[in-house]
């Protein structure tokens, strides 16, 4: 797997919720490498540490990756500010990326707040045969639901005060679509406790389940071994594999989610 | 075409501009981007003898121009890296400099002998690292447990053997003099400043260690202070590092008496920075007709 | 409205945000931007009992995200302290802290005792100053050192005594200890950390005195882990600082366990940095719904 | 003397030759206060302390400020970035200014390359009855003569190689003007080496003499003590003055040049 490094034009940017910025940079190579669930690492003006975000679509065509992320700190602040025309400073594509082989059946596409975006490529890959499960805090949290039915895939929305689409948790529209049966891999990105959840029900289901972590991350390559998360073996050795170069996307059933 | 080549304890590198341990891994990493060959040499990531899990994550915090780690030397332990990581290793053309660390005097002595019959370089005895409960930098901190241990481990050693020295210390002339005086070819310096971010929110340390090792160019002056002080005191060699972020801070740490340099965290913003270090410190010797980097070791001229 | 009133031993200062020693001359000169009853309090130039010219300059030199300086306790002598500037300090309606210096522990006692007979609140003991040749910090690095000192000044003085610890050791935590025990009853931290610059076209430290201390964003990190260090190990109050720039840093620095914080460095790119630092407490508490800011002190919860 | 702290709208700036820029801030209320010889301190965008730089000209009438500096490090670099519109941060006025109590006589303003600046202002409250001589290296350093020529002072330019005006040293020039006599007093901003040879020949010529020295700040205001340049009191008694609080101008004789 190639990555580069360089300085990309921006020629695409819209704000999709409140602090939610949608970008696309234009960087032929780099999308040509790409797959869904890997991610690019991008120095942000006035900050030391590159921030690590997860590609969203690619556009092979166009040469362009799309990127959306929520503004959290002075990173992410600061990389809203850049405007259409400004150059980003990135590296990719890094990590392994989401395991797509198509089986029967369908397979369920699982976000959680800012974790939908990694979704959307992931999802295109089975079109109509992905159900897509999104959960948001609120109305106003809510993006990509366009984006994933334009793929034709099968979206339901869930918030916490079911102040848009169903009111609960995803896990719960989850269970229902797994007792539906049909269902033969679960892809999902988001809060631990979310994953964790999935991670059971997966098991509990016989299905196979991806799932892509978060952590802080320092070189974003697999050099400095910052990113940790604990894993196991099938026989139950416990390691700490990186998240920027073992994953982002795990196996749910390697990941020992209190390690 | 200046001479860029350095001797450090009688191994030519090709270039001053070595890669850090721990920030290179075992330097496979980078090679998308360009070939190790371009590098004066690298510094593996710390190694012990067994393999290590290294500390729970999180184990980086962001601070104003630098960071603070705390991985704990993770590493898959000396047989692994021989059977894994040396032969691919050896082929790149570069200089090899085995980091070792470990919990006791006979962990260091029976890692060194181990490593004495590879193919490796160097060794760069870690006594300095600040992430690791037992170990580490308990040996670095002291005159004694410096000494003592380079004592120890020389008796194993049979290759070059650079030892790396913690600026926790309030001395470290005393320090890099007694590991001289035990037998040490070189020293290497700074590991990192030991320091602390909180998570006002959570009110938790950002690091799960809750104490981490800062490095980055917040740490340069520092480092540049101490390896002025340890070169004016010592005969032997000093490699320089901390906050090494591109060619000019090379100049810097090399006049101030460093005979290499190394880098570490500045890869983590600008992977190329070893490299461009490399062609800036080529383009300012011919810029100003200096024949050979060596030549501007030491050169500081310092004020009455 | 919180209550930002902070005690430290026996003194009340309306605010826990105190200027840094060096930092703010003897008050004046901010006076045109705000009032020093903003203030909780102020630490004023570092004093000898004789006037001293201080080091020839330069005496600053930028480093990232930080500074060093050299100035060497340059002051008009405690004399000229009580007669110039003590009466205009006394209707400014703050606390007034003295750093007090010199070059041998007589000096410092007969310092400490006339400064006793002044209406000073407090007498910070700086035996951690980088830059002077003689005493400073040569008292303030070993555990015998500090508390000879502590243990000579102790008979002298009068007023709350305030001992201002180097981070240039390896060891704070015991000195802290030691200044504790001969009856300290509080310390502040930390001095500037001992650095260099080189300008690289001339080959000659930026600084005529070669070597200078730290301050600023920079060194944050280092401090915040000393002062939870020396929090921890302590029953008297722990003044913060080191790095300070924004009130998110005084927060982490009380949540560290300091009991009131020391702006100094960052008041050079913002003048306001004091002011706006209490601004933000006050309105971070109100926020937070935390009654007092002594609340918030020592409030991290380490990882296990 | 008072002095603010805010952040100002840039109204004007020219590249007046290759590296040197002329900026206008709007600042009524630092414009009414300034006087010749003063000078404002800079937040610059990337580095970490403000930079110091004189005010050339002040125009009550429109409530700017002229500031006229050369490209030398990262600080200058960076400043020289901002645009028309921008804000800067800058605290002023600062520093105690020239001493422009006018005698009888004429009285000559010496600038030395970037020394030139505050030489505008200064010498335009003598209009006719000043005497500017300017000092670079070559022609395409030339600035401001167009501007002294304006407020009618006499000007005479000298550049190192001859290839404008006089070849030489300015102190030649002043040397001349002082044989001639009628001179007053000496105002001089410039390299250290051309300072003292002016203190020298100003001794010599019995005329009064101020300079304007420049050190490297932290605070711009006194309280931190950095700036520190020797000076000597008239019974010879050597001390450290502080360049933003006691200057940046100093009575010549007072200044101990190898301090
Ligand atoms: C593989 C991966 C993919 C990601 N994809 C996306 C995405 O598509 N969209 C999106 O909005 N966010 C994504 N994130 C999270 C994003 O990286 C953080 O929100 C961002 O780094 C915060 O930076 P900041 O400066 O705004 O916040 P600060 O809190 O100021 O950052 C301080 C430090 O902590 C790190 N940090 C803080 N939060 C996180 C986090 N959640 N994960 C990793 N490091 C963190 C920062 O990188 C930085 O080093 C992803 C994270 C990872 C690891
Ligand atoms: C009172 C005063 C008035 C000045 N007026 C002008 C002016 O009108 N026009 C102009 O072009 N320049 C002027 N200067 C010089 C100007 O301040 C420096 O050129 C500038 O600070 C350089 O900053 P830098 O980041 O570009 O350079 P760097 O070399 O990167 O700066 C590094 C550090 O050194 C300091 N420094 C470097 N050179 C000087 C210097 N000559 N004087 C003081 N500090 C320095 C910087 O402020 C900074 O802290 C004046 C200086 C002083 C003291
Ligand atoms: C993530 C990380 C891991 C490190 N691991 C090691 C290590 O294993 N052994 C060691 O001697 N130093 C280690 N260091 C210290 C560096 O080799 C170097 O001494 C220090 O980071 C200062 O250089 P820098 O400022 O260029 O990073 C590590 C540093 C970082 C940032
Ligand atoms: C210019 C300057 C002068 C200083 N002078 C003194 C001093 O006289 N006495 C003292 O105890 N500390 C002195 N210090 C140290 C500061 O009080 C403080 O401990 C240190 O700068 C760390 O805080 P900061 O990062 O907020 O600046 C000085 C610092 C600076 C920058
Ligand atoms: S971020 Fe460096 S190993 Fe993952
Ligand atoms: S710059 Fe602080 S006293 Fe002059």
């Amino acid at each position: 797997m190639q990555y580069q490094q360089g300085s990309f034009p921006i020629v695409g940017r819209q704000e999709i919720a409140d602090g939610i910025y949608d970008f696309k940079i234009q960087c032929p190579e780099m999308a040509e490498q790409a797959k869904a669930g890997q991610f690019v690492h991008i120095r942000c003006p006035g900050v030391t540490l590159r921030r690590p975000i997860s590609i969203c679509q690619i556009d092979r065509a166009a040469g362009t990756l799309r990127l959306v992320f929520e503004v959290k700190g002075e990173g992410t602040r600061n990389l809203a500010q850049l405007r259409v025309g400004d150059e980003m400073d990135v590296m990719g594509p890094l990590g392994n990326g989401f395991d797509l082989r198509k089986t029967a059946g369908k397979a369920v596409f699982v976000g959680g707040g800012i974790g939908v975006p990694p979704m959307v490529e992931a999802a295109a890959a089975y079109g109509a045969k992905a159900a897509a499960v999104l959960g948001f805090r609120d109305k106003s949290r809510v993006i990509l639901e366009e984006d994933m039915k334009a793929l034709g895939c099968d979206v339901t929305v869930c918030t916490d005060d079911g102040s848009y689409g169903r009111k609960g948790l995803v896990t719960d529209a989850v269970k229902e679509l797994l007792m539906e049966g049909d269902v033969n891999a679960i892809y999902a990105c988001g809060p631990m406790v979310m994953l964790e959840a999935l991670a059971t029900l997966a098991k509990e289901y016989g299905v196979r389940c991806q799932v892509s972590l978060e952590e802080r991350m320092g070189c974003g390559v697999g050099a400095c071994l910052v990113c940790a998360c604990k894993t196991k073996t099938k026989d139950g050795e416990e390691n700490y594999s990186h998240v920027c170069k073992n994953g982002p996307v795990f196996d749910a059933q390697e990941v020992v989610f209190h390690g | 075409m200046a001479d860029l080549r350095v001797n450090i304890a009688g191994v030519t590198l090709k270039n001053p501009v070595i890669t850090a341990s721990g920030c290179f891994g075992f330097g496979r990493e980078y090679e998308d981007l360009y070939p190790l060959s371009k590098l004066g040499g690298v510094s593996l990531k710390g190694m012990t003898y067994q393999k290590r899990l290294g500390n729970p994550p999180p184990r980086i915090a962001e601070t104003p121009s630098g960071m603070l780690n705390s991985v704990g030397l993770q590493n898959p332990g000396v047989e692994s890296f021989i059977e894994n990581d040396l032969p691919y290793l050896k082929t790149q053309d570069t200089v090899l400099i085995a980091n070792a660390a470990g919990s006791t005097v006979e962990d260091y002595c029976r890692l060194v002998e181990r490593l004495s019959e590879t193919e490796i370089d160097m060794i760069e005895l870690n006594i300095s690292c600040p992430n690791v409960k037992e170990g580490g930098v308990a040996f670095g901190v002291s005159c004694e447990g410096a000494a003592g241990m380079v004592k120890a481990v020389r008796k194993y050693c049979k290759k070059p053997l650079m030892v790396k020295l913690s600026p926790n210390v309030t001395d470290i002339v005393s320090i890099a003099k007694a590991v001289e005086s035990e037998g040490a070819d070189a020293v290497s310096l700074i590991n990192t400043l030991l320091g602390m971010r909180i998570d006002i929110h959570s009110r938790r340390p950002v690091l799960k260690n809750n104490v981490g090792g800062m490095s980055g160019p917040a740490v340069f002056p520092i480092a540049v202070r101490m390896v002025w002080q340890v070169a004016n005191a010592l005969s032997i060699p000093v490699v320089g590092m901390g906050g090494i972020d591109k060619w000019e801070d090379a100049v810097e740490m090399m006049m101030a008496g460093a005979a290499a340099v190394q880098v570490g965290a500045a890869m983590f913003w600008d992977p190329w920075a070893p490299v461009k270090i490399v062609e800036g410190l080529e383009h300012y010797l011919e810029e100003e007709k200096i024949e050979k980097v060596s030549d501007i070791v030491g050169t500081v001229r310092p004020w009455a």
